[in-house]
């Protein structure tokens, strides 16, 4: 068991920790920054031979009409939901473990909603005709079809990015004072007075910002479930066999927050290592962490159960037919695999020797996304393969390398997003650590007797 | 009559308050406590207690957003839809309700949180130009309080704030 | 577009379809295949690539199911592990159903396709940007998407074999979903003909490219609002009714003297194309 | 129609083709462009032409010998789609897809463009002038018998001008080969009616039988047959027509059947004389003569030698004799065989005995202008050729609509016996593999540029003749018409009798006119008869037939026992003809490429097909590459696995496997002309197509087979789909 | 103190200023002479010469008189070279001028005239000249310049013909929407069709 924040950490202190890591960057970050940028460019070398060639270089067929590319933009989408959660809910609730981990969950929300958008137009064979999908006047005289769930994912996506742009830096502006007032030349500084706002933590800004971000916050939680019951819609709407399932929008969700925890698992332990956080991203929150993961991960097998289950048992042969399919058919293994990852394996994470052993969570919890990411394929590939219309069916159609050149590089775009973020903007939130130390500190004057392990 | 500005940076927020108090319950001439303004590094609700009733309007503002978001995206797709290109699609109603009201819903949310901003904007004066006193140790760890009054309050804050223990008091310089 | 249209039209804006209440107006067009007399030949298939600009894709293509048969023939057989074939083949061709309700037309992210006045599913290719979301949910899988560019593609349209093509109907550059259409381009030709002569097209006036090509005559095509037409017999015969997702005669045991059905129209498609079940002789 | 004052050879010059703006990029991001393309302008034209509606002109169908009547649609000069012809009796305005696919064989962009003269290797391009002098003084330098011409079927004016140049020069060496052809019925046929090809009446039958003509796919006329088949089905009175089909691999025929009885194969007239033996015993009027000689063909011995079970024949007896007309038809699958003259026979005793001779098999009308009826081609005939080089009696070959280096046998070796020529001039449209090898090869037009008329080679209802007339203006300004070169020819020849006509339009009008008395015109003026021709095309003859051998006779039928297994070559090659690739000499068109085989739904290859039992046998699965081996050569092909077939066989497709042509045919598949063995029916020396015997290896890696039909082949996996019920449930009357 | 909220207001403003300046524009319906581009026609054809209005040197020709086709086909169509020759045959008075001596020339060449296109809608919309031709002009009875014109502009005064009009999908819309009376004596209208499939094909 590790220790947890000191309550009587000096606050300057926090400010030059978390300072700390907007400096300079040393050698691993710019092997890092590298290795990101070249998975950009062989995706973006991908998307240019797909974008001349057309979409048949992805190899998808006809009766295969989505592949890797829908359903690595539902992982995307996926990811971007625990940043939220973390942020919002636990902000509701008063939780205030979150407050060291909640700035880079909301960035990785962020950053993972901008990959997804990217997938939508690297799927769209006329990513030139884009603007047809969005509403606007003009002298076509006409609009997009508002009864499309792409649509709904569209204006979804769009409001939820917005808005979690918006927390993001709502929640960041106290910090983005902080740097103003410590970081005294160059464009940062530029930059930080520009996006501080003139923040200079008066009582009637405190006062505003409070009731904003707790607004926000409630906003934030609805629309992240809206936004992967949409997502869920495409497919729940659509008359697909193995898709036209009730419980599609909340197994969508469960999932959603899941790869989520997951990948914050992941990055808590990089950032902690990497910035040496250890001060903030301390073990307990670590452990709080891994039984929330672990507690979605047996929601998520339950819903999984649930959607089998009721395939199995209700009387629509074809759904069940590609149920049987999906476990015995060619995408078999990936299957089980999925069940293994997604299932199986968090029961590791209710062992108490494990909830706080990092080198072991890192690499659990990269699995873990694993077995989420293989979960989106086997909702689109399987089913494509196995329809309604026997005629069509097409079990050899597996993604060509441009498909997986582009969702590789999709990776490298989000680490680079994510390591510039890191670099200039503090991943850690030091008002709100202040906060929650001030608020501990002031806990511990008013009952010294109590001091529980959390 | 010219107005002066003086910034006290205190350690400690009990004191920080007992200061403000003390302010406002002096009475000093030529100075309106309106014009106290509390700075500090974290959020401290605690305050109010002292600097009194200062309203917060957002709220109105999220309410008028959402709601209109909420109406005008209803009203555009609806009416969007039933533009001279009216086509039936599957069967269903040309203005479909399900459809129309996610994206009603979804239009409520980023309405909401557009101008619930433009409300915190507003509200809280930003983007604003820095104050004439501004010291960064109060984004670090002190409370710091702003007034402004009169070149003859100066002396009576000096010495309240001397006595509550301030680490430091700015003065505006010049004029 | 305007609030007080919405409120002034609001009934007519909320009218569900297919329904009793509000038929098409003048044309409903529709088909009916007779699976008894379909003999496989391709005759149909081919007319179509012929009519419609249908690129040939070649064999690698082919092979990556980016075929672009808007009427394909599929080959099923019914002789389950006996030895042979020995009841012969049933070949049934397949296009796009014109679904009165169909699953694609929803959901389109751009309103490329929709239901037309004339019961048609249309596709405006200009107006597709490709997100393939119709033929995910297409429960026919009819419709085709344009993975390559075919018009600049070697061998699909070597010179001059681009004279062939159809000045009527669009070629479709790469990106684009595509389908069939019933031949609209025929359809609007002898519309606007019945028009000028201040009538409506006549039972046999227009044919669709397959329905003229077929060797055996078993597809019948016409207007289902005329009641003297071919198709519109038929499918009173055979008790299929356009805008029921079960027919009644289903309901009766000894109903099984029509042989007129509609594929997977349980799914609520209501789809515009009747087939006749094939026939085989039980004294052999 | 046509309007006299316009000249109708110039109704299609518009400005380029390229003013009818081909678009090539129809759903480009595009607004309005002005200023970019032409407009579609005329320096003539006649009222009928209107800009952007398709104008229909009636021709004749070239793609195979059924003499379809089509209408092309002409819209701003340029041909967009065959259509049926619905004022011709044989297809009734239908078409085939082979038909259909004309229109590629006319803008091919593989087609010889203009003459071409061998330099080496080389072909150097030549004009037409060099070239018919070339060939008049190699023609000239030749001993008179030693010009040999070898060309498809020919019929109509053509053929006249073909036979009047031979005689000119005075030779009498003309072959006509076709690779595909049912030559051992007809000649069976000849014999047992009289006629070599009677009038076949399915649309009276109320059951046919047939032995292997695949008459909806490729036999003698499938849309005809097609025509009458839905009638059949249709049945009189609503009794809808059954349809046997017994031969050892499915045809798309096969596939329609109500029963497909897959028999060992050679032994179809076996199961005839059984039928005819069992037909006796069920109490059918049999002549004594005919029931003495078939008593031995027992159901036991017939069953037991044909593999067809003693139920399913003794079904099939019950039904002959309680439906009657019926029908029964030997075709390729009865005849491909060293004794294919002797089951043709048999199967002609069947139709005889059952009386059907003179109701559902009817005299066919006669030519009554014989010089204009198609020569039909065979086999022999080529080997008569290919005698006749050996001899060196051929100095100069003209050939044209024949390709026998690709579709010959390996075991007639034509390619070396052609070396044999001094001279080979090659008509061609692509250069194909025997064009390859000419000296000479000469440009023809297509069949929607040139002028001509065709006298199908079976007649639905009367006699008639076909009108073929360009629908577009030539495409490549170096293509002539068969018909003008011959014209050419003989004008150097006969100039007296020739140099009056122009070009072979004006020779076909003058020729028509001449006999428009006979094609029912007497009272028309010549230019109002020609253009009603022109725009009916299809002129129907008054003909007389002659009454058919009705009288059955056993006399002459030695049917041997079936073949004995052989220990090597234990399997039976059947080369499959194919509805879309029929002898290959459409394969460089895309369309029928794409178009897949409708049993085994491949396409743009070849395959060999086989029983699962066979295949297990084999240790093979589909997609497996096997080497197909006869004593005369081998390929290799993809394994195609399905139950349509007898296990004693297997089956490769004809067609495939050019090593010449075109883009679209070159490589692709594999040739299985090349691999047959030289086995001869008996009677006619025919070659007997399904006598090859082969072994089958597996030979190199697994592929996965590129065919329409996906993971689930033809299953529903319980889907209603494609339903099917039982005919005795309908009233097929009662049905609009 | 609430500064500010100018700024906001302004904003605000200045976002419904430009949408309502966007949705002004996309209303398309602008129509100006110099619209469409000039097409180089391989002789200058005088419209306003053949139809301009007699005032003004015109021969007052009706449009359909060579553009023939309109009537019935889809195009209206360019007359063959033959109805050109038919009348400037007998017009001896220009038979010397540049533009009818090159006509001639491509009438003894026996070749068309290239003439461009110069209303050339996209390849994938299907506009169909008869079906307005008889609606308008012979159902409405609308003098035939002005039911041409509606779409071409004023032809009748230019030389070489030039686009005046948007030809965009709204524009055509624009006049769909209306309710146009369906013959000059009925009261009853009825508006354009708005199906998809009617011109996009």
């Amino acid at each position: 068991m590790g220790k947890d924040i000191r309550e009587d950490i000096a606050w300057a202190q926090i400010n030059k920790d978390v300072l700390k890591s907007l400096e300079n960057p040393k050698k691993l970050y710019w092997v890092i920054l590298l290795i990101a940028i070249a998975m950009v460019g062989v995706a973006v070398g991908c998307e240019i031979y797909q974008y001349q060639t057309g979409m048949g270089v992805s190899n998808k067929s006809n009766s295969h009409v989505w592949s890797l590319y829908i359903a690595t933009f539902i992982f995307w989408i996926g990811m971007s939901h625990s940043g939220t959660l973390l942020s919002a809910i636990l902000h509701l609730m008063h939780a205030d473990w979150r407050k060291p981990i909640y700035r880079f969950a909301e960035a990785m929300t962020t950053f993972s909603l901008m990959t997804a958008g990217l997938f939508v137009l690297v799927h769209l064979g006329r990513l030139w005709m884009v603007y047809y999908v969005m509403p606007y006047p003009n002298e076509r005289w006409v609009w997009p079809n508002f009864q499309s769930p792409l649509v709904w994912d569209m204006f979804a996506i769009a409001t939820y990015l917005s808005s979690s742009v918006i927390f993001l830096y709502v929640g960041m502006i106290p910090d983005l004072a902080i740097c103003r007032d410590n970081i005294h030349a160059g464009w940062r500084k530029k930059l930080y007075t520009v996006l501080s706002l003139g923040w200079e933590g008066t009582d009637r800004q405190w006062r505003n910002f409070r009731i904003t971000y707790l607004t926000i916050a409630c906003f934030l939680i609805p629309l992240a479930v809206s936004v992967h019951s949409i997502v869920a819609s495409d497919f729940a709407m659509s008359n697909m066999p193995g898709w036209h399932v009730t419980s599609f929008p909340p197994y969508f969700v469960a999932g959603a927050l899941y790869s989520g925890c997951a990948a914050i698992i992941t990055l808590f332990v990089i950032l902690r290592y990497v910035f040496k956080f250890e001060e903030y991203m301390t073990l307990p929150i670590m452990r709080k962490l891994v039984r929330l993961t672990f507690a979605i991960a047996m929601v998520w097998t339950y819903l999984n159960l649930i959607e089998f289950s009721s395939v199995w048992y209700g009387h629509d042969q074809t759904a069940k037919d590609q149920l049987i399919f999906k476990a015995t058919g060619p995408y078999a293994p990936y299957f089980w695999a999925m069940i293994f990852f997604g299932s199986i394996l968090p029961l590791l994470l209710a062992f108490k020797r494990f909830q706080t052993h990092l080198p072991l969570l890192f690499v659990v919890s990269i699995f873990l996304n694993v077995g989420m990411w293989l979960e989106r394929w086997m909702i689109i590939g399987p089913s494509f393969a196995h329809g309604h219309y026997p005629w069509t069916w097409d079990h050899d159609q597996w993604p060509s390398l441009v498909q997986w050149g582009i969702v590789f590089g999709s990776f490298g775009w989000f680490t680079l997003l994510f390591m510039v973020f890191c670099k200039v903007f503090p991943s850690v939130s030091m008002y709100e650590v202040k906060e929650m130390v001030y608020h501990r500190t002031l806990a511990l004057k008013n009952k010294p007797a109590v001091k529980g392990e959390h | 009559m010219s107005q002066r500005h003086l910034l006290a940076l205190f350690n400690d927020f009990d004191e920080a308050v007992a200061a403000i108090s003390e302010l406002r319950a002096a009475n000093i001439k030529g100075f309106d406590f309106d014009d106290l303004i509390l700075k500090s590094p974290i959020e401290h609700p605690e305050v109010e207690t002292v600097l009194g009733d200062r309203p917060i309007k957002v709220q109105w503002f999220t309410l008028a957003g959402a709601c209109m978001g909420g109406l005008l995206a209803f009203t555009l797709v609806a009416s969007a839809q039933a533009n001279f290109f009216s086509q039936i699609k599957a069967g269903k109603p040309i203005v479909p309700l399900p459809p129309d009201f996610v994206l009603t819903y979804e239009m409520f949310i980023l309405g909401g949180v557009f101008i619930t901003i433009l409300g915190f904007l507003i509200c809280a004066g930003l983007p604003a130009k820095r104050s004439p006193l501004y010291s960064a140790k109060v984004s670090e760890d002190q409370i710091g309080i702003l007034v402004k009054g009169d070149e003859a309050a100066v002396t009576a804050f000096k010495a309240i704030f001397t006595k509550h223990k301030a680490l430091e008091i700015q003065e505006e310089a010049g004029k | 577009m305007s609030i007080t249209n919405l409120l002034q039209n609001w009934s007519d804006f909320r009218q569900q379809h297919p329904s009793d209440e509000r038929p098409h107006q003048e044309y409903k067009w529709a088909m009916s295949i007779d699976l008894d007399l379909c003999t496989g030949c391709n005759a149909c298939s081919v007319a179509c690539y012929a009519e419609n600009n249908l690129p040939a894709v070649g064999k690698e293509k082919f092979s990556h199911g980016h075929s672009h048969h808007w009427l394909r023939i599929e080959r099923y057989w019914h002789n389950e592990d006996r030895e042979y074939a020995d009841q012969g083949a049933q070949f049934l061709p397949m296009m796009c159903q014109q679904c009165e309700a169909a699953p694609c037309e929803t959901v389109c992210p751009v309103g490329a396709t929709n239901h037309t006045a004339d019961g048609l599913n249309s596709q405006v290719y200009n107006r597709c940007v490709g997100s393939r979301y119709c033929n995910a949910n297409c429960p026919y899988k009819a419709r085709y998407f344009n993975w390559y560019d075919y018009p600049t593609t070697a061998d699909v349209w070597p010179a001059p074999m681009e004279q062939q093509l159809n000045p009527d109907v669009t070629v479709r550059g790469k990106g684009v979903m595509e389908k069939c259409t019933f031949c609209v381009q025929r359809l609007t030709v002898a519309k606007s003909n019945a028009r000028t002569e201040g009538r409506s097209v006549h039972d046999g006036e227009v044919q669709t490219a397959c329905q003229q090509a077929c060797p055996t005559g078993a597809i019948s095509f016409g207007n289902l609002i005329d009641p003297e037409s071919r198709v519109a017999k038929q499918w009173e015969k055979q008790q299929v009714k356009l805008n029921h997702d079960k027919q009644a005669k289903d309901a009766v045991h000894d109903g099984d003297k029509l042989r007129g059905y509609r594929i997977l129209e349980n799914l609520r498609t209501y789809p515009s194309v009747m087939y006749l079940e094939q026939l085989r002789e039980g004294a052999i | 129609m046509i309007e006299n004052s316009f000249n109708r050879r110039d109704f299609l010059k518009v400005l380029g083709w390229g003013g009818a703006t081909v678009a090539l990029s129809g759903c480009g991001n595009t607004s309005v462009e002005d200023g970019r393309e032409y407009v579609t302008s005329y320096v003539e034209t006649a009222d009928y032409i209107i800009p952007s509606i398709g104008t229909y002109f009636n021709s004749t169908c070239a793609q195979c010998d059924a003499g379809c009547g089509i209408m092309g649609r002409v819209r701003e000069g340029r041909v967009l789609k065959l259509e049926g012809n619905p004022d011709s009796p044989i297809n009734s305005g239908k078409m085939c897809g082979l038909g259909q696919a004309g229109v590629q064989a006319h803008y091919n962009p593989d087609r010889v463009r203009e003459p071409l003269l061998r330099n080496g290797d080389k072909g150097e391009a030549i004009t037409w002038e060099k070239a018919l002098q070339l060939v008049s003084e190699k023609v000239a330098s030749a001993n008179p018998g030693s010009v040999a011409f070898l060309t498809g079927g020919v019929s109509g004016h053509v053929k006249v001008l073909l036979k009047n140049y031979l005689d000119a020069i005075g030779s009498d060496q003309h072959y006509v080969y076709e690779a595909v052809a049912p030559s051992v019925v007809r000649a069976a046929n000849k014999k047992a009616y009289g006629v070599e090809m009677p009038r076949l009446r399915l649309d009276r039958a109320k059951v046919v039988v047939s032995f292997g003509a695949d008459f909806l796919g490729t036999w003698v006329s499938p849309v005809h047959f097609s025509r009458q088949y839905a009638k059949f089905r249709k049945g009189v009175n609503g009794e809808r027509g059954v349809l046997v089909q017994v031969e050892s691999k499915m045809t798309i025929t096969g596939a329609n059947a109500d029963r497909w009885l897959a028999i060992r194969p050679g032994t179809e007239g076996i199961l005839a004389l059984g039928l005819v033996n069992a037909l006796s015993a069920a109490g059918l009027t049999v002549p004594a003569e005919v029931a003495a000689a078939v008593k031995d063909y027992t159901l036991d011995r017939v069953s037991n030698d044909t593999g067809v079970s003693v139920e399913h024949i003794g079904k099939l007896t019950a039904l002959l004799k309680d439906r009657s007309p019926s029908l029964v038809i030997a075709g390729g699958a009865a005849e491909g065989y060293a004794h294919g003259s002797q089951n043709a026979a048999a199967v002609a005793l069947l139709n005889q005995v059952l009386g059907n001779v003179g109701k559902t098999v009817e005299a066919p009308a006669s030519m009554p202008f014989p010089q204009m009826a198609p020569i039909t081609g065979n086999r022999s005939s080529l080997q008569a050729l290919n005698d006749s080089i050996a001899q060196d009696g051929v100095k100069v070959l003209f050939n044209c609509g024949a390709n026998p280096i690709y579709s010959a046998p390996a075991s007639m070796n034509m390619k070396e016996s052609l070396k044999k020529v001094p001279f080979k001039v090659a008509f061609a449209h692509y250069m194909d593999e025997t064009a390859m090898e000419a000296d000479l090869v000469l440009p023809l037009n297509s069949s929607m540029e040139g002028w001509g008329t065709v006298v199908p080679e079976y007649f639905a209802e009367g006699a008639q003749l076909n009108i073929q007339q360009p629908l577009m203006e030539k495409l490549h300004p170096g293509t002539l018409g068969m018909g003008d070169v011959l014209l050419a020819l003989l004008k150097q020849r006969r100039p007296a009798e020739y140099s009056g006509y122009e070009d072979y339009y004006a020779y076909l009008k003058n020729a028509m006119v001449a006999i428009k008395g006979a094609l029912g015109g007497e009272n028309e003026d010549d230019d109002v008869f020609w253009d009603s021709v022109l725009s009916q095309g299809v002129v129907k003859l008054t003909s007389s037939s002659n009454a058919l051998v009705s009288s059955a006779s056993a006399a002459g039928l030695q049917l041997p026992p079936p073949a004995v297994e052989d220990g090597t070559y234990p399997l039976r090659l059947i080369p499959a003809v194919t509805p879309n690739m029929r002898d290959g000499r459409h394969a460089n068109e895309p369309w029928l490429q794409e178009s897949p085989d409708p049993l085994t739904t491949i396409v743009w290859d070849s395959w060999v097909e086989m029983h699962p039992k066979t295949a297990a046998k084999l240790g093979v699965v589909e997609g497996d590459i096997v080497e197909v081996a006869s004593k005369n050569g081998a390929i290799k092909g993809q394994v195609y696995v399905y139950s349509g077939i007898h296990p004693d066989v297997i089956s490769v497709p004809l067609g495939y496997g050019h090593e010449a042509m075109g883009r679209y045919s070159k490589g692709v598949g594999a040739n299985a002309f090349k691999i047959l063995d030289p086995v001869f029916d008996q009677q006619t020396g025919e070659l007997a197509m399904y006598e090859t015997r082969v072994k089958v290896t597996k030979a190199g890696k697994r592929v996965i087979v590129v065919k329409d039909e996906g993971p689930a082949g033809g299953n529903q996996s319980g889907r209603r789909i494609a339903l099917r019920m039982a005919s005795g449930k309908v009233n097929l009357a009662e049905e609009v | 103190m609430y500064r500010f909220l100018r700024l906001s207001v302004l904003l605000v403003g200045l976002i419904a200023a430009v949408g309502s300046v966007a949705v002004h524009a996309a209303q398309p319906l602008t129509t100006a002479d110099d619209l469409g581009p000039v097409v180089d026609q391989p002789i200058e054809f005088p419209h306003d010469r053949h139809a301009g209005d007699a005032a003004k040197g015109g021969m007052q020709i009706n449009c359909m008189y060579c553009h023939t086709y309109a009537r019935r086909s889809n195009v209206a169509g360019i007359p063959p070279l033959q109805k050109c020759i038919g009348c400037h045959r007998s017009i001896e008075s220009v038979r010397e001028t540049p533009r009818i001596k090159k006509l001639f020339e491509y009438w003894e060449a026996k070749k068309p005239v290239p003439w461009k296109k110069v209303h050339d809608l996209p390849d994938f919309v299907r506009f169909n000249h008869e079906r307005h031709i008889q609606r308008f002009v012979f159902a409405q009875e609308k003098p035939v310049q002005e039911a041409c014109g509606y779409c071409h502009g004023d032809v009748k005064t230019m030389t070489v013909a030039r686009r005046q009009k948007p030809l965009s999908m709204g524009w055509c819309v624009s006049c769909h929407q209306k309710d146009h009376p369906v013959s000059a004596t009925s009261t009853k209208t009825t508006h354009g069709p708005n199906d998809c499939w009617q011109c996009h094909k």
